[in-house]
């Protein structure tokens, strides 16, 4: 009974949305467009309320001196200062500093965010040639070597040598057509799951909303 | 505070490295300078996703209507603010069935977004791609042909879940024919999985020898 | 995902047989859920068994998981041997029988113990799967048998106490058939655990048979001597239904606990004179519940009779003697023949090997009466396996415990009687072993005493010196061997071979990391270059002529769908790119983004590229929110009264457009920078068929498989994947190369070949490695 | 095929969805249960629940950088389902299940989820807000945020199900150093090749949208198993349709 209310505005709202992905018409369209805008903005305001409690957990950890407290409070600095540095530069130039060359938030972007997310990406190509070399203890069987066949080709096929042109040709062949082949096949099953699983919300069958 | 543009490539760059080496440093393993940087990095980006957000999200969709006089554009940018509300009453247990409704309107909308753009921008796409001709050609598009209609067909086959046949032994299972079929769809999944494997590999090269690059050129200026 | 075809990491499993509704869960495990205590060692698994909730049909293995991970992951049956683990952990899905159960190794003795199969009728359970149930169950009572005491043993000891209170029994189901306690000895210790104190008395205890003396081998012969002298000591008012604490031996008492309170303090025993010997045989037999046959020595001092020990059983449980069906192993028992002379032929019945038999039976055989048919729950002689038929307590016939004048064989057997006395395998010091008295403690002055960890105390237990001097056949010495091998494996069962914890070093990962950062730093610390200039291939003048034919002042959308983390090898495409674009006269040239750092990602690819030629106008429209909703909306229009995202630009500021849509200003061309290819398929779909423009994609190496199905769809006009393209792009092109371009170029080449020799090199390692564990545990 | 027709047939195959969904959880509240092929990532849950709750430590969940407004929100119900189950296993113990996500729209519907569950077994009090954490709004950051605290909150198995790309690697790095293990899903093509290589149990594809039919009894969950299923034979049956009029050269 408690939850016939957010019931009713899930399928409600969801069925109206889903029905204009079939039908054309503008009314439709902008009806849908309305509803979808309202989350988008719905969305933006929970990353505020998000935010806050993101700081609020690595606040509680810091005063229970948890594990590894002193990384939170680190977290909450860094988070609060580049919030109040990105707000106070946008209201003094009334333009948006993300961009702006010389601002500190531009700064801090480059130095910090391009800088850290290219050095996880390095960590992660490292990470994946170690997994790639632990396959065959891990799961030592045919599947492992026909992959491992796969990544190799992948790795050293594209290189420009005049000997390995035969070798440039299979590699594109098998990229864009067997391996395109199975791509296909895994993105169509994800496409059924995330169908079901849609259908299942909006018949009201999965209620994610009960609390 | 106003900085220089040599002055803002100088931060950039000295942090770019401090942070690139402390990162990097994961591969020795779990140190106090690795933790350092992720925690600064983890609340740098959320705090630059934040400004992001209300610079270009709230902003121009939910300030600009609201303050723009019409008053339909109010009423319209006002029910965000109601849901919104809402899900502010969330925080507390006592009130946070209240909180639902916004919670079952994300999830309404999420759901039909879902299930609409997977048949409208994948399933129906990725079908209508695969009906190719199997005429024998004599161009070579004949073999490419079957063999995607082969792959496509075989990978769905082979992620079947409920298995109706029955095995020679009697037990219940995948019959032969199922089971070759789901055999040959398996090898297609793994050669597609190794190929994305590897380019994820050479991505991961790319940026690294980038990230070297500019370290040592960082060096090389500090030392001319 | 699952089905190898080579099956050889097949864990079969046997499908439920019926048609209808999932497989219940086996019953041990909600028993052994709630009751088992076995905390396995840190950072390890439990082979656990099968939940009830996906009855297994697919007899295919799965290959996301090998040997090694269960192996190394589940470490919890690599410490124990086999038989232990398979006692211990694993139960196998009802109705399978002992060869599915896949203990292909294990001698038949072993492989019957076999747990009792979950009734069908398992009524509809509630919504969640059992083992989520069993989960919820009350922590298991206080007092139940302590952690690290192996099932066998705990059968010695008896089982936990019968769940206490209505509800707990409520809130579980009926429990079917659980495994009998004790079920998973070896026979010829469950014979010794018949004998011992009763751990706990539920059901009056049946006669216990009496033991041919003929056939009970010394080492028995003299644990029942030294059960004598205890039963000649005085006991302390005996407690009906548990043997007095005192009388009972302290090495017994360990392995007995009475689960009583302690006794009153009494006074500690005065020593008694020795019983007479075949009155201390008796009392001790009756004590370990072994029947003691009327001797015709005169009756022993009447004193409580020592209650029987019979295999505790719960509540319900009944264990198929009857009609029942019964394990192969036990109908083959059925119908063996039973000690003793040549009685009525039993039809079926297989001799002793030999033909010992008819030698050895030393007393008629009693036709067996009403009374002493074995009660249900006691295992038959017939039903134990030949080689432990002699040392079975329960025999058929209950033979004498006292030697009885053999009949006159015929003459060619008399040699081979004669090689088989005892006296003339006897050694003269094996005689003085026998003459040794005991000299202290309660059993001084007995002769012959075993020292009772001989029998009890697993580790210590060396059996050499006392085997020979039993006569043995063949067939007993190979299962003796076997015995002392299985003692041997568990006293020097080595902890698997697990990686060392996680001090130390990480070898394998620092060399890995030194091979590769030196092979990509070559090129760019030394400048080393080694690739020749790259082929065009036609993928990539298809996109050259794409750009190359944009008419004059076309409009040309570039979605820059990457972040840092890609960047590296995304940027150079998007300058590639850039650069011939910046070629084309009045270009208006707009980027956008869906992710919060892509427009940055603009920012710095324009301020880089080459876009001062031919007047171009170049405007950053920022951030689009809402993912493929955003597209849309971009495309085909935005919600009323609604800013539209082709009106301001990335810094706020208005972008002067009248139009509102991508179908308004209908570009000439939109390019996608994708780092995913989940982003390839948005603006196809959303953006490039809705508005009918033709679609460029520059993709990832890893994401480019996914772009091909809409390349060869017609949906894209080409397809450019990682740094090779943007190379060969900038050649074809007649672009120059930035030095930071060629070494991040070289750095791809140099460190690919490392990470292909790495992953070469580490795959042959660890095959062999694998292989050869799998040829040692085949 | 034209705009029409292409709205017409996806619309036929929502209906249809919805039509089988119908008729198998009829027979499914009937008893029928179709046999499945086995997935180890399900089977192992229970073995790596137990063994984390009985050596004191807890299960850490990942539910990725998914919320619940656009086309990954039918992963993210899938890794709520998984996230729902584990947290019913472990809630005998006194270590919630840390439960990290990449989304603020998402964070609300995860803390829902485990008080409900701790709600159900009369264990509110046990609840703990703490153990919920939205770590980083992308999602390197919160790949690279999720290492610090599977090292430090006694994480015992790992089990990560939502849209990841290649920068799983990093948390399934920080697992393999701990020896746990680790059970990985994702809807992206990327987040499935590592996970093939890196996980003890990958769920690959469409895998992950099957949660709630192995891991409970609920005849809901069959019925949308069994429709998918049905629906799969649907599309393969469109394709050969497709590909034997092409051939023809029937269709345009």
């Amino acid at each position: 009974m408690k939850y016939i209310i957010p019931a009713a505005i899930a399928i409600g709202v969801g069925l109206v949305t889903l029905v204009t992905y079939f039908f054309e018409g503008a009314d439709i369209l902008n009806l849908r467009l309305v509803l979808t805008n309202w989350a988008v903005i719905l969305g933006g305001l929970a990353v505020l309320v998000g935010v806050l409690n993101l700081l609020l957990v690595h606040a509680r950890r810091v005063q229970s001196q948890a594990r590894g407290w002193v990384y939170s409070l680190v977290t909450i600095a860094a988070a609060l200062f580049m919030i109040l540095v990105g707000s106070g530069e946008g209201l003094r130039s009334g333009i948006s500093p993300l961009y702006e060359e010389t601002s500190v938030t531009r700064v801090l972007f480059s130095g910090v965010v391009v800088a850290s997310q290219a050095a996880l990406a390095s960590l992660v190509m490292f990470f994946l040639v170690l997994a790639a070399m632990r396959m065959m203890r891990s799961r030592p069987n045919l599947w492992s070597v026909g992959f491992l066949a796969a990544v190799l080709i992948t790795l050293i096929g594209w290189m420009p040598f005049g000997f390995m042109s035969t070798v440039n040709r299979i590699r594109d062949w098998l990229i864009s057509v067997p391996a395109s082949a199975g791509a296909r096949g895994i993105i169509l099953g994800v496409a059924l799951g995330t169908l079901t699983v849609g259908i299942r919300v909006l018949t009201g069958v999965e209620r994610p909303y009960k609390d | 505070m106003t900085l220089t543009s040599a002055q803002a490539e100088l931060l950039s760059g000295v942090l770019g490295f401090l942070f690139t080496v402390a990162l990097l440093s994961y591969l020795i393993g779990d140190n106090p300078l690795y933790r350092l940087a992720l925690h600064a990095f983890v609340g740098v980006a959320v705090g630059y996703a934040t400004l992001v957000i209300l610079y270009q999200v709230l902003r121009p969709r939910l300030m600009t209507p609201l303050l723009s006089g019409d008053p339909r554009a109010t009423v319209l940018a006002t029910v965000p603010l109601i849901l919104f509300i809402f899900l502010i009453l969330k925080i507390s247990p006592r009130t946070a069935a209240l909180g639902n409704i916004s919670v079952a309107y994300l999830i309404g909308v999420g759901a039909a977004v879902a299930a609409g753009g997977a048949l409208t921008g994948t399933l129906l796409p990725q079908v209508r791609t695969t009906w190719l001709s199997l005429w024998p050609e004599a161009s070579g598009t004949f073999l490419n042909n079957l063999v995607i209609v082969v792959g496509t067909v075989t990978t769905l086959l082979a992620f079947q879940f409920w298995l109706q046949g029955r095995t020679a032994g009697g037990e219940v299972g995948r019959v032969a024919l199922m089971r070759l079929l789901a055999g040959i769809g398996q090898g297609f999944l793994v050669l597609t999985l190794g190929v994305i494997y590897g380019g994820m590999i050479l991505s991961g090269i790319a940026v690294f020898s980038e990230r070297l690059s500019m370290l040592f050129g960082l060096i090389i200026g500090f030392i001319r | 995902m699952t089905t190898p075809p080579d099956g050889e990491n097949y864990e079969e499993r046997k499908p439920a047989d019926q048609p209808t509704g999932p497989e219940p869960l086996d019953p041990l495990d909600a028993l052994r859920a709630q009751f088992s205590d076995e905390a396995p060692e840190e950072g390890r698994e439990r082979k656990s068994s099968v939940p009830p909730t996906a009855p297994l049909q697919d007899p295919e293995p799965d290959f996301t998981i090998g040997p090694e991970d269960e192996a190394r992951k589940s470490g919890a049956s690599g410490d124990l041997p086999d038989w232990l683990a398979e006692t211990m952990g694993a139960s196998q899905p009802a109705g399978a029988g002992p060869e599915e159960a896949g203990r292909g190794d294990l001698p038949d003795w072993l492989a019957g113990a076999q747990p009792v199969p979950a009734s069908p009728e398992q009524p509809a359970s509630s919504d969640r799967p059992d083992w989520l149930r069993a989960a919820d169950a009350p922590p298991e009572q206080p007092g139940d048998v302590s952690d690290d005491v192996p099932d066998w043993l705990r059968g010695v000891m008896g089982p936990s106490p019968p769940p206490a209170g209505p509800e707990k029994a409520a809130s579980q189901e009926p429990t079917p058939e659980p495994e009998r306690a004790g079920e998973d000895l070896p026979d010829w210790f469950r014979e010794v655990q018949e004998s011992g104190p009763p751990a706990d008395t539920t059901a009056p205890a049946p006669p216990p048979e009496p033991v041919s003396d003929a056939d009970t081998p010394d080492w028995l012969k003299d644990i029942q001597e030294v059960k004598a002298e205890e039963e000649a000591a005085p006991s302390a008012p005996a407690q009906p239904g548990a043997a007095p604490a005192e009388e009972v031996p302290d090495w017994l008492q360990d392995m007995f606990p009475t689960g009583e309170p302690a006794p009153p303090e009494t006074p500690p025993p005065t020593p008694e004179p020795a019983a007479p010997p075949g009155q201390e045989d008796a009392d001790w037999v009756s004590a370990l519940g072994l029947d003691v046959p009327e001797t015709p020595q005169p009756p022993p001092i009447p004193e409580a009779p020592l209650p029987e020990i019979t295999p505790p059983e719960p509540a319900g449980a009944s264990f198929p003697t009857g009609g029942e069906e019964l394990p192969d192993w036990m109908q083959a028992m059925e119908t063996a023949p039973t000690e003793g002379p040549p009685a009525a032929p039993q039809e079926g019945g297989e001799g002793d090997l030999l033909g010992l038999d008819e030698i050895f039976a030393t007393q008629p055989v009693k036709p067996r009466t009403e009374e002493s048919k074995p009660e249900e729950g006691e295992i038959e002689a017939g039903e134990l396996p030949d080689w432990l038929r002699g040392l079975q307590p329960g025999a058929e016939e209950p033979a004498p415990m006292v030697d009885i004048p053999v009949e006159e064989p015929s003459p060619e057997l008399r040699e081979q009687i004669e090689d088989l006395r005892f006296e003339s395998i006897l050694s003269e010091e094996a005689k003085a072993e026998e003459e040794r008295k005991e000299t202290v403690g309660a059993l001084r002055d007995v002769t012959g005493v075993i020292q009772p960890e001989l029998i009890f105390e697993g580790e210590s237990l060396s059996a050499d010196e006392r085997v020979d001097r039993i006569i043995v056949t063949d067939e007993q010495a190979a299962r003796i061997a076997m015995i002392k091998e299985l003692l041997a494996k568990e006293a020097s069962t080595s902890p698997e071979a697990v990686e060392g914890p996680a001090l130390a070093l990480p070898l394998g990962r620092w060399l890995t990391a030194v091979v590769l950062l030196v092979a990509i730093a070559l090129p760019v610390v030394l400048g080393e270059l080694i690739l020749p200039d790259p082929p065009a291939p036609p993928e990539l003048v298809a996109a050259y002529q794409q750009i190359d034919t944009l008419p004059p002042a076309s409009v040309v959308l570039v979605a820059f769908e990457y972040e840092p983390d890609t960047a590296g090898e995304l940027q150079p495409l998007a300058l590639a790119l850039l650069d011939h674009l910046g070629q084309r006269e009045e270009l208006s040239l707009y980027t956008i983004s869906t992710r919060p750092t892509g427009p940055a990602m603009a920012e710095r690819a324009l301020s880089e590229a080459d876009l001062a030629a031919g007047g171009i106008q170049v405007t950053n429209l920022g951030y689009l929110a809402g993912g493929a909703n955003g597209i849309r909306e971009l495309a085909i229009g935005s919600p009323p009264f609604s800013a539209s995202p082709l009106a301001f630009d990335y810094t706020g500021n208005a972008t002067q457009l009248t139009s509102t849509r991508l179908a308004d200003l209908r570009p000439d061309l939109i390019i996608v920078l994708a780092a995913s290819s989940t982003d390839v398929r948005d603006w196809v779909e959303q953006a490039g068929r809705t508005t009918e423009t033709p679609v460029l994609a520059a993709t990832s190496a890893g994401a480019a498989p996914l772009a091909y199905p809409y390349r060869q769809s017609g949906q894209l006009v080409a397809v450019l994947s990682g740094i090779n393209d943007a190379v060969a792009y900038r050649a074809l092109s007649g672009f120059g190369f930035t030095a930071a371009l060629l070494s991040i170029w070289n750095a791809q080449a140099f460190g690919g070949g490392a990470a292909a020799v790495l992953i070469v090199l580490g795959g042959i390692v660890y095959g062999f490695k694998a292989r050869r564990e799998r040829q040692e545990q085949d | 095929m034209s705009g029409s027709l292409t709205n017409l047939l996806g619309l036929l195959i929502v209906l249809a969805g919805v039509l089988l969904l119908i008729v198998f959880t009829f027979l499914a509240r009937r008893g029928f249960r179709p046999p499945l092929r086995p997935l180890s990532g399900y089977e192992a849950f229970p073995r790596q629940v137990g063994q984390a709750v009985e050596s004191g430590g807890r299960v850490h969940v990942s539910l990725g950088p998914n919320g619940i407004i656009g086309e990954d929100t039918a992963t993210t119900i899938a890794g709520l389902t998984v996230l729902e189950t584990i947290t019913r296993a472990s809630v005998i113990s006194d270590r919630q299940p840390v439960a990290t996500t990449g989304d603020a729209t998402a964070l609300p519907v995860v803390s829902d989820t485990v008080r409900r569950v701790y709600r159900d077994s009369e264990l509110p009090k046990a609840y703990d807000p703490k153990a919920i954490r939205l770590v980083a709004l992308d999602p390197v950051a919160l790949a690279g945020g999720a290492t610090s605290i599977i090292a430090d909150e006694d994480v015992r198995a790992n089990v990560i199900v939502g849209s990841f790309g290649p920068e799983v690697a990093l948390m399934a790095e920080a697992g393999e150093r701990l020896r746990i293990p680790q059970t990985i899903g994702s809807d992206r093509l990327e987040g499935q090749a590592a996970a093939f290589a890196m996980a003890d149990h990958a769920l690959i594809g469409e895998e992950i949208f099957v949660a709630r039919a192995y891991l409970t009894e609920e005849p809901a969950a069959w019925a949308s198993l069994a429709s998918q299923d049905v629906l799969r034979w649907f599309v393969i049956l469109i394709i050969v349709i497709g590909v034997i009029l092409k051939t023809l050269g029937l269709s345009g």
